[in-house]
């Protein structure tokens, strides 16, 4: 702290509090100009609360915030913003119905002297905002048509809209290919030699270490240390981060050859993907690899009977099944745990036990009519089993954390003794601790019989826990690998489409 | 490609009412002369104003049932006033009226903002209570024409430039809500917050006051048209403009406003009214007896939204795209 | 001794005509001494809200309910409910199917009603010219009766042609559209006979705002306090309707008698009226209080500020 | 005290099925608070007018709101599922026109019954068609069958009006099953029963309550979302079109403006009985209570002669005062303790 000066902004002593949760608790955090100073914690250890305190988001309930060693009270984000702080928030928050120009001005568009908003300047700046970050798109393009990172680099060029002296980065590159991320990291470059000061949140620790100058680590809302990064290496840093030292092995696993229990044949789709097939054999996890968008989520939904697909044949055991909805496909023995948790899995509003039942209805009442007893039974075997963490099983779900409501969905759906689990990203945005317990138990599943596909674009997930691997690209299967090929570098070839074989030796 | 969505919906209502007014022509030619094309629109005039409140409700997804009692609560208010004050210039009268409208849109507002009491129960309740409120302020009775001073009754036929005051009414608040919507922070911020609350909040915009302005622009504008009514048809009692409320949400739904907020256009909102004012007028001149006039504003509206929702229905990602275009 | 309760039940509250109406009850209960008049009535004229209003003054146990009624079916199995319960129940101004109450007085006789409307135009039209009808709510039955007797005795006005009928709903708007629609559809129209008194002021008002004062003259059943300002602005020659306190006063007192003094409402009875003299039944226990009364420029200024 | 005995065994970690018993949550709720507010109503009513304790009136002041509530427990299904109809007044409107016009062509009691049902199941499929099938939202949807429906009982009757209903079928809006207990009545015990059983004890209940507070979450829990809201929709399409019998055997006619503005009554009734309008919750029982209030205010002021003009304010009122208050005091509560 001796070489870079006074920090622009110094947090001290800043503690909030979320109904049941102490989401910080008298943490610290100073960011220095022209530094990057990589935020890191677990899931849920404060990171994006501290975002939103710094951006006006939300309102500390204590503790002082000094901009310059000033004291100051961020209470709305246009305060904020007055202040020099920016930022990209973790998820992206833009307006679809809106112009691109407009979404990166909106609060603080350009005026004409008439005080009305001056759209010819603003399309002009915002041209300029984008052809910095190398955005591939005009101003005048309503948002709805980007993609998912083109959102991104909207959000991007939203931050640096603003004069600001410090810019805060939420995960800034979950969404962006590898080329994009590139740029990104040229970006943050600039903005160190203009003298920012940056706040870089990231659970991906190569990309910390090849930008970052400082480091600041939370746990569980709490302050644990900061320094410099020079000073460190990545073990010290998890060490720091979990409380504990943790050597993350794959659970050991002995696939057996086993009867065949699910064939896929040429499934289409009129846009998202097209000729998928493949085998699933008992008590078999197959992975399913690519990028992001590559349309495995699509396929697995069309699979599960969300979206139809214009043709393809699914066989259970051998029979052909028509699957038409999802009522279908958990009647054939196919259940799916969605990416989208919130969205998508737990049915936020209804108690635990009645999200655990919900599919299994069928088998706890009595002609149609609720059984009460039966469904807390049902219930409280499949929450103990998944070592379900609540205060109790009519706590309305939307009340646990984010890993306790995965366990709700894995719950709901083992209950209904599917055949055929499908996992779509089961560890995204989990930490490093609860993804272990994640893996054990999909390894416990499969040694049951249960036979297991999971979605991840996570390499060494995906090599550690799949008996065999189908790398999807732009909507089609590009490879499938097993034993041996299964290794980082064909994984990667084949989900980039790059066609020479590789060379052998790195 | 480049979005030319919302004009061609536009396009597509504004060919629907010229088709209207030839099939009318063609049984009845006067119809279409300038004179009564204007008269047309003089009549639509206030369903014009109301929508386009109604529509800044709507666009930050919330909805405001209690225009018509507004509207009929300020008419009944301000024809007392001149009936006790008869001496009172017209510009007072009308400043009482937008300021009138504008507290009832206000206290909707409020509700919404500060109890976040669900906008359909706020505006259904404000409804029955305002409508409730002129019977005990007039005890029911009715103010008539010759109670009315003549300066006050007069004023929305006055006729400038051709036009009476009313139209002008109308035309002022198209242009002053189309520079609005497009021009400024707070027209921008209404979409925002109807297209995203979430990220509105994000970008340093307060969801619960923007919906808070836009009632109070909804019963600023009621109130305004409030008085132009009662003066206008020189009558004023309980029952006036009873039902209109849901004339004006469907003179939005037709002008294409989502009524999931976000979506919708200044130009969309007053073909709308225009389309009801043509048929309404249209019908007795044509001879097709006015009992059909509910059937088809109720078909146009099921038309109109269900040509609304494939135009805007979500593409899905085309992941498979990418394999045609050369990689 | 408990006062005599008897229920002026009317079409809608706040209307002039029945505010009018209620101000002669008071003078009936005033002269009877011991009656004690409930004027009330839904706010919009609506039946449901009728048969609720008749729910509650059956509750209240009232001795007599004299109704105008807006519709002539849908309230009768309420008021035989509350005959059933001991109450006298009679309607007047606009009628009630004869099984729903004991007597029915009419304002006027609906022939003469009928004559007096198209007279009303044709005395202006030496010549002969087109009229046009705006009649009121399409639910209220006296328009229809008076429109029926009207086109009975059309012989007797050679030259005048009735070239459309239009409802206006009572609604002050949509009165004035269906006029100012009427003028577009028929531009040499000569009159517009309006027999309701919403209508007859907006038809007023859509004439003035066309400027064809002088050339479509606005005529038919209205209130002078209401018609004074077209009778003035020449938009209307004249118009005409019977005394509403007259007929508040007669309803009173013929409730009065039938519940009170035990009064047979038998056809062909005779019923005191007070100071409107006796009231005649007819095969349907109906009866006609007095003509209708024209009023024009002459007397417009003496009545205007009665009702 | 749970924090320190569940680290203290972590292996035989127990989750208890229910945080609070019965009772507890009874007292708590939005019915009881809503159960209250009747009782203070009644007993306002028995002092502020001497005719209110009276079997028949009482028997009578029933009317005013079975019908109505009848669709409200249709409608409670439909809103708590998270859509809504604002079509019920325009069908029983049209059920009444074609029964009507079927007495005309000289039906009986049992056929205008199957007439009235079916035009009201029929309504409801139209909407639904148009809800489930072409995703649109409802509440649009509705606004405009509303005048569609209301419309077409307009064409076909005009200024007009159908009567001559045979006698018989006057037992349904008129007659009475022993001493003072009506047939509505009996009809509404049913019908509450039937709605009661079906949200609160039935999986398709539970579906209703599932797809009102997340209808994707739903949908990937293997819910046929879309069936469920094409069923709820026909059953306030049944509902209408068995209010549209009842009122039309006691009005005796049919005329096209027959229940005018009686949804917004339907839905205040609904709301007021703690249904949430943005969908997910709510009770039967809750709205059992709220017809009872909504009837006890109109007739307990309909004694007093007030207009029901000024009876609706007090409607309005209370519809927005029993959801403020609670909130208020919330606030205010918040803020005394800092
Ligand atoms: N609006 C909220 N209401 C209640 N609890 C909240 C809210 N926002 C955050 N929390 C809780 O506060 C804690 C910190 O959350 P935060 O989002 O800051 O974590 P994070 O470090 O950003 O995690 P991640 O790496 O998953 O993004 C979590 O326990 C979370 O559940
Ligand atoms: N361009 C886009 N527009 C709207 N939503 C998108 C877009 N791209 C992705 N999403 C949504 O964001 C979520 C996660 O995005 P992601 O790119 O992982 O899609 P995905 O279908 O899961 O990809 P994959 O098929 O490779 O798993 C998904 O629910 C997806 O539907
Ligand atoms: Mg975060
Ligand atoms: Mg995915």
């Amino acid at each position: 702290m001796t070489e870079s000066g006074s920090p622009v902004v110094s947090m001290d002593a800043i503690t909030k509090t979320f109904p049941g949760v102490k989401a910080l608790d008298q943490v610290r955090l100073d960011l220095y100009p022209g530094q990057v100073t990589a935020l890191v914690g677990e899931n849920g250890a404060g990171k994006s609360t501290t975002v939103k305190i710094l951006t006006g988001i939300y309102r500390p309930d204590g503790g002082t915030i000094r901009i310059d060693g000033n004291p100051v009270d961020l209470t709305t984000p246009n305060d904020a913003a007055a202040s020099g702080i920016t930022a990209i928030h973790q998820e992206t928050v833009l307006f679809d119905e809106l112009s691109v120009a407009e979404n990166v001005f909106i609060g603080h568009a350009p005026r004409t002297r008439l005080g009305l908003i001056d759209r010819a300047e603003m399309h002009r700046a915002a041209a300029r905002l984008l052809d910095e970050i190398g955005a591939p798109f005009g101003t005048h393009t309503p948002l709805r048509e980007l993609g998912i990172a083109n959102k991104h680099l909207v959000a991007i060029a939203r931050a640096l809209s603003v004069d600001a002296r410090v810019v805060i980065m939420d995960e800034p590159t979950a969404a962006l290919s590898h080329k994009e991320i590139e740029e990104l990291y040229e970006l943050v470059e600039t903005l160190k030699a203009q003298g920012k000061a940056i706040l870089f949140i990231s659970h991906k620790f190569d990309e910390i270490f090849r930008i970052a100058d400082r480091y600041t680590v939370f746990r569980d809302g709490a302050f644990v240390a900061d320094g410099e990064i020079a000073d460190i290496d990545e073990n010290a840093l998890v060490k720091m981060m979990v409380g504990r030292a943790v050597d993350h092995i794959f659970p050991a696993r002995r696939p057996t050859v086993a009867e065949e229990v699910l064939q896929v044949v040429g499934y289409d789709h009129p846009t998202e993907f097209a000729d998928i097939g493949f085998r699933l054999h008992r008590g078999e996890i197959l992975g399913f690899y690519g990028l992001v968008g590559a349309g495995r989520s699509e396929f697995m939904q069309s699979l599960f009977g969300i979206t139809r697909p214009s043709k393809g044949v699914c066989k259970m055991n051998g029979k052909i099944r028509v699957i038409r909805s999802p009522a279908d496909a958990v009647a054939n023995g196919i259940v799916y745990v969605p990416e989208d948790r919130g969205k998508q899995g737990a049915i936020i509003g209804l108690p635990i036990f009645q999200n655990i039942t919900l599919p299994s209805l069928g088998r706890t009442s009595r002609n149609g009519f609720l059984q009460l007893a039966e469904e807390f039974k049902l219930a409280r075997e499949y929450s103990e089993r998944l070592d379900l963490r609540a205060a109790s099983l009519d706590q309305d779900v939307g009340n646990l954390s984010g890993g306790n409501q995965q366990k709700v969905v894995i719950a709901k759906w083992l209950a209904t003794q599917p055949q055929v689990i499908i996992l779509d990203e089961p560890t995204k945005g989990i930490d490093i601790g609860s993804k272990a317990a994640v893996h054990e138990f999909m390894a416990e599943l499969a040694a049951q019989g249960l036979s297991v596909i999971m979605v991840s674009s996570e390499i060494p997930e995906v090599i550690g826990m799949s008996d065999r691997v189908i790398v999807m690209r732009d909507g089609r299967i590009a490879a499938e690998l097993s034993g041996d090929d299964l290794r980082p570098e064909t994984l990667v070839r084949h989900a980039a489409g790059i066609s020479t074989p590789a060379p052998q030796e790195a | 490609m480049v979005s030319r969505l919302i004009p061609v919906r536009e396009a597509i209502l504004a060919g629907a009412i010229l088709v209207l007014l030839a099939l009318v022509a063609s049984r009845f030619a006067g119809f279409v002369a300038p004179a009564n094309l204007a008269n047309v629109f003089n009549d639509t005039a206030p369903l014009i104003i109301l929508a386009l409140g109604q529509m800044v409700v709507i666009l930050t997804r919330c909805i405001d049932l209690s225009v018509a009692a507004n509207l009929a609560l300020t008419g009944m208010t301000v024809a007392m006033i001149n009936v006790a004050m008869p001496g009172l210039p017209i510009p007072v009268i009308i400043a009482v009226a937008i300021a009138l409208g504008a507290v009832m849109g206000a206290i909707n507002g409020l509700l919404v903002w500060k109890l976040s009491i669900p906008p359909i129960v706020v505006t259904l309740g404000t409804m029955t209570i305002f409508r409730g409120t002129i019977f005990l302020i007039s005890d029911g009775k009715w103010v008539n024409a010759h109670e009315m001073s003549a300066a006050f009754t007069g004023f929305p036929r006055a006729a400038f430039l051709g036009l009476p005051v009313l139209s002008w009414a109308a035309i002022a608040t198209i242009l002053v809500f189309g520079v609005m919507m497009a021009r400024t922070p707070l027209g921008r911020s209404i979409f925002a917050v109807g297209g995203n609350p979430h990220a509105a909040v994000y970008a340093g915009i307060d969801v619960g006051r923007t919906q808070f302005l836009a009632f109070v622009i909804s019963g600023a504008l009621a109130g305004l048209t409030g008085y132009l009514w009662v003066a206008r048809y020189a009558v004023a009692y309980v029952d006036i403009a009873g039902g209109f409320e849901l004339e004006v949400v469907a003179a939005c739904v037709i002008g294409g406003i989502s009524i999931a907020g976000g979506i919708g256009s200044v130009g969309g909102a007053v073909l709308g009214a225009i389309f009801l004012g043509v048929v309404k007028n249209a019908l007795p001149v044509v001879d097709i007896s006015p009992f059909w006039q509910l059937a088809i504003s109720g078909s146009a509206i099921l038309i109109a939204v269900a040509f609304n929702a494939r135009a805007g229905k979500a593409r899905g990602r085309i992941i498979l795209k990418s394999t045609v275009a050369p990689t | 001794q408990e006062d005599v309760r008897i229920a002026l039940v009317v079409k809608a509250l706040g209307i002039g005509f029945f505010e009018a109406a209620a101000k002669g009850a008071e003078e009936a209960a005033a002269e009877l001494g011991n009656v004690e008049i409930i004027y009330t009535g839904p706010t919009d004229t609506t039946a449901e809200g009728q048969i609720e209003v008749i729910n509650a003054l059956i509750a209240q146990n009232v001795d007599a309910i004299a109704i105008s009624a807006n519709d002539t079916d849908a309230l009768v199995p309420a008021l035989k409910r509350a005959m059933q319960r001991g109450i006298t129940v009679i309607s007047w101004d606009s009628g009630v199917a004869a099984e729903g109450r004991q007597l029915h007085l009419n304002p006027s006789s609906n022939p003469l009603i009928g004559n007096m409307i198209i007279k009303l135009a044709a005395d202006q039209l030496p010549d002969g010219g087109e009229v046009a009808l705006l009649s009121a709510t399409t639910t209220s039955t006296n328009q229809n009766t008076w429109i029926e007797e009207m086109n009975k005795v059309m012989g007797d006005y050679p030259g005048i042609e009735v070239v459309a009928t239009v409802y206006g709903d009572d609604l002050a708007d949509k009165s004035y559209r269906e006029a100012t629609g009427l003028m577009q559809s028929y531009p040499d129209l000569d009159a517009i006979i309006a027999p309701t008194s919403v209508g007859i002021v907006a038809a007023a008002q859509a004439v003035v705002d066309a400027g064809k004062v002088g050339q479509v003259n606005v005529t038919g059943l209205g209130l002078p306090s209401e018609m004074a300002g077209a009778i003035e602005s020449g938009a209307s020659k004249s118009f005409a309707i019977w005394n509403p306190i007259d007929l508040g006063y007669s309803a009173t007192m013929l409730a009065y008698e039938l519940s009170q003094n035990g009064v047979e409402a038998a056809p062909g009875a005779e019923i005191p009226m007070g100071r409107m003299g006796t009231l005649t039944l007819d095969e349907n226990t109906e009866g006609a209080m007095a003509d209708p009364f024209v009023y024009d420029a002459s007397n417009i200024e003496e009545f205007k500020s009665i009702f | 005290m749970s924090d320190s005995t569940l680290q203290a065994r972590p292996e035989t970690r127990h989750v208890p099925d229910r945080l609070n018993s019965r009772a507890f949550r009874t007292l708590r709720s939005w019915e009881s608070l809503l159960l209250a507010v009747a009782i203070a109503i009644f007993i306002v009513n028995s002092f502020a007018s001497p005719y209110f304790l009276n079997v028949w009136n009482l028997s009578d002041a029933t009317f005013n709101f079975t019908e109505k509530a009848m669709i409200a427990f249709a409608m409670a299904l439909l809103i708590i599922s998270g859509e809504i109809d604002l079509s019920v007044a325009s069908i029983i409107a049209l059920a009444s026109t074609a029964m009507g016009l079927a007495v005309q062509y000289g039906a009986g009691t049992p056929e205008l019954v199957v007439i009235g049902l079916a035009v009201g199941l029929l309504c409801g499929a139209f909407n639904a068609v148009f809800v489930t099938i072409m995703g649109l939202p409802s509440i649009v949807v509705t606004i405009g069958t509303m005048s569609l429906f209301r419309g077409i009982s307009y064409i076909i009757l005009g200024d007009d009006a159908f009567r001559g209903y045979p006698a018989s079928f006057a037992w349904f809006g008129q007659g009475y099953i022993y001493w003072v207990f009506t047939v509505e009545m009996l009809f509404f015990v049913i019908i509450a029963l039937a709605f009661g059983v079906l949200l609160h004890k039935t999986n398709f209940g539970r579906a209703v309550y599932a797809i009102g507070n997340n209808p994707t979450g739903a949908m990937f829990s293997g819910i046929r979302v879309q069936k469920v809201k094409f069923i709820l929709f026909l059953l306030t399409g049944l509902m209408s079109g068995a209010a549209a019998v009842f009122l039309t055997s006691r009005l005796g006619s049919t005329r096209p403006s027959i229940a005018t503005g009686m949804e917004l009554e339907v839905v205040t009734m609904v709301v007021l009985g703690g249904v949430n309008i943005l969908g997910g919750s709510g009770s039967i029982p809750g709205v059992v209570i709220a017809a009872f209030v909504m009837g006890l205010v109109t007739f307990g002021l309909g004694l007093l002669n007030v207009p029901g003009i000024v009876m609706s304010i007090f409607i309005g009122l209370l519809l927005i005062g029993v959801i403020a208050l609670p909130r208020l005091w919330t606030m205010a509560a918040n803020r005394r303790r800092g």
